[in-house]
């Protein structure tokens, strides 16, 4: 019998710069797969070759590799580029079927979960006000393929925030179990990290990563029944296996506390040193086993109603 | 496997038409995390030595067809430029680059419409040294 | 692809046998620039932290075959350690690492006997911190 | 019509760190097709996959992107592993054996040289003495395979020492056209090199790189007539197109003059920092092409007997 374990999986992200120059897709299946996760995220746009139409022989690649290195496919991270600046905009017709191409791709490769990030109309990150129509013109789409459309609630918007209660208000409103929240942990950062991304200036990293916006868990604990999908962003675990930015305990504790049953999908964000990023996320999982097998322990949780891992 | 930096060291060379030297051509693969449509590219200025060539001189080719700056936007869902596949840069200059070393800037802007707007586009600076085979 | 390290990042664990932790394993790439018979091969000497063990007590997989360092010379020609293929060091130890961050060091002997010698064999020191997931 | 030209080569030798880290045999090849090069030299124990007895389906690969990349097979290096003092030696029997698959194997491969290294028994690089029967013994295969048997004149071995003067006897008495001397251009080294060789001791380094042999010119016009391959050994082309170690004007007038018409196969052997070795073969046919058009130019050798490259 299984110990109940929260579901891990790794996300692409973590390796950017590394895949196509050090990992093939097939490597980086292999290392996911080395830490013990289950789940295999990925961004459509930079992981299909030939997105948004990949070669029928590239589908059977990506399935034959799930299978040879036991993984899951989890979330798919799509981008609807509406509120473009710099040229002609995408009309919401054209957002409609953006969102359609890329949630039948998502099906299509195994995933039960989509990430539309859309274009935003402010400095808070209010999404265009297109993403309400644009999703509900998919919803039943979605629910034939099996696949939850999860907008990123993400840094410097909290939880707290008129952005989230619009989201919450439309599931309300629909009902349908096929939108819900993602939580990107970057929103829990406790101290400044000094990673640089490329193409962000130093007035975007001063708005983001140097400024930590320290959401409180009890503001996870009341949106949890909405969270579909939680991205495990992190910057650096040092060699002491300390995170100095986000509070794993806490966040693992409300977790497990609470009966998340959804995935904890690696996304690491810190600086793009070739290979950092695979010994940054193997960091992140012992960090997390043990803090999880610690809390379980404590709380004596170890009977709750997760499910074990497959 | 494509090389770690943006600008790659394969691939640099003169562009002969018809006999004449017309230019040069060298590869960059996408700098940003992510690939984009063709509407989001919004050019890429390039620098060798003494000489400048502003975001819309260069040409891009993509899927093996070359576009202007205004073709490439155009182009809007039509063409994507993936993550493992560099664009070709092709600047018009007639005689080209002698034969040797040159150093090459370059700066790749990209619209992240996801970005608060005084945040677009993002920028993206490379510099190498490359190498000119006669 | 390999990691450009001799000491990879994946694979990294303890070895669990009857249900008991009897040592852990690792794995190296070729450090030399050419692949060789394991003949040639001359052993491994790791430390972890305090604790070192001499070249010839880790034990070597190379083609899916496990192999002491003395049975590994017996192989003569029969076994081959190529460039692409990871050897697997596993090292005797009850109880295995601790999960968290270890830092290895090791040193790969190997002859090449067209150096004269008093060169042989040739030394690859190598030290890497790994991580030992649960 | 073609101008005469060298014939170029890389040697994959020069991307030494880089193969299956950040470069593919594929992926190797474009780079060698890219500067213009029209072989490709290999490490047998190297760069075939389960070497000695790479898959079928390997080596229906291998043709099939010579094909597509438009290269030659030229020299394939090999290793007689004899005088093994740490271990049990091979008998003059195993060495006949050993360097027999080899020849076999680089025939298959398409290769019209090899390069055996056999064991040495002094400071001198003196070869174990068994090399020649093992030679002799392997000389109607050879033939047979029309592939020629090339030992390497290898620094600190000078071109006017015994090593060579047995070589040329061996080539005299037996009056075998497939057997003939291969140079390596660090012999003609002027300047230390800093570069660091994994691997080898610092009184390795001074015995080797750190003492530049500078053989002159005049000893390889003495033995041009026998030599059958040249592999064009360097450490660092510097900004300005320089090398401070190889005098490639010297060398390149000599062979565009004396007409030789084997190989010129590069050969990097300077730091092994990742895409170093690309960047520098780059370097070094740029070099190399104006180093031999000037020197045409110069001589008037343009109606030399050098065969047009294919
Ligand atoms: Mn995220
Ligand atoms: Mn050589």
């Amino acid at each position: 019998m299984n110990a109940p374990s929260l579901k891990y999986g790794v996300s692409l992200y973590s390796y950017t710069g590394d895949m196509n120059t050090v990992l093939t897709l097939d490597d980086a299946m292999a290392e996911i797969a080395s830490v013990g996760a289950a789940g295999i995220e990925i961004l459509g746009e930079s992981n299909v070759p030939r997105y948004p139409e990949p070669a029928p022989a590239w589908i059977d690649q990506w399935h034959g590799l799930l299978d040879r290195h036991g993984l899951e496919p989890t979330n798919y991270c799509s981008w609807v580029d509406i509120g473009h600046t710099g040229g002609p905009d995408l009309t919401t017709e054209e957002g409609v079927a953006v969102l359609r191409r890329d949630i039948e791709l998502a099906a299509t490769l195994g995933f039960t979960t989509i990430r539309p990030k859309f274009g935003v109309v402010s400095m808070e990150l209010d999404p265009h006000p297109a993403w309400e129509p644009i999703v509900e013109a998919n919803l039943d789409l979605a629910a034939d393929h099996g696949v939850v459309i999860c907008p990123e609630i993400h840094a410097p918007t909290p939880i707290k925030h008129r952005v989230v209660d619009d989201y919450i208000a439309f599931i309300e409103r629909t009902g349908s179990p096929n939108f819900r929240l993602m939580i990107d942990t970057g929103i829990f950062q406790r101290e400044a990290s000094t990673a640089v991304q490329p193409g962000v200036s130093e007035e975007g990293h001063k708005g983001g990563w140097m400024t930590p916006l320290a959401v409180p868990m009890s503001d996870l604990v009341d949106v949890l029944p909405y969270v579909g999908f939680i991205q495990a962003k992190f910057f650096d675990i040092d060699d002491d296996l300390v995170d100095p930015q986000i509070p794993w305990r806490e966040i693992v504790e409300t977790l497990v506390t609470h009966g998340y049953d959804g995935w904890l999908s690696s996304e690491y964000e810190g600086e793009r040193i070739p290979y950092r990023g695979q010994e940054q996320v193997r960091r992140q999982h012992a960090l997390l086993r043990s803090l999880e097998a610690e809390v379980r322990a404590d709380t004596g949780s170890a009977q709750g109603g997760q499910r074990p891992r497959t | 496997m494509l090389e770690r930096e943006i600008i790659q060291n394969r691939g640099v060379e003169n562009v002969v038409e018809g006999g004449e030297v017309t230019g040069f051509r060298f590869l960059v693969r996408m700098p940003n995390y992510r690939g984009v449509f063709a509407r989001l590219i919004d050019g890429i200025e390039v620098r060798v030595g003494d000489l400048t060539w502003p975001r819309e001189v260069p040409l891009w080719t993509l899927g093996g067809t070359q576009y202007t700056l205004a073709e490439l936007k155009a182009a809007h869902l039509d063409v994507h430029w993936d993550l493992d596949e560099p664009a070709v840069i092709t600047i018009p200059h007639a005689g080209g680059l002698a034969p040797g070393i040159h150093d090459i800037d370059v700066e790749i802007a990209i619209h992240a419409p996801y970005f608060p707007p005084p945040f677009r586009p993002s920028l993206f600076p490379s510099a190498r040294k490359v190498t000119v085979i006669a």
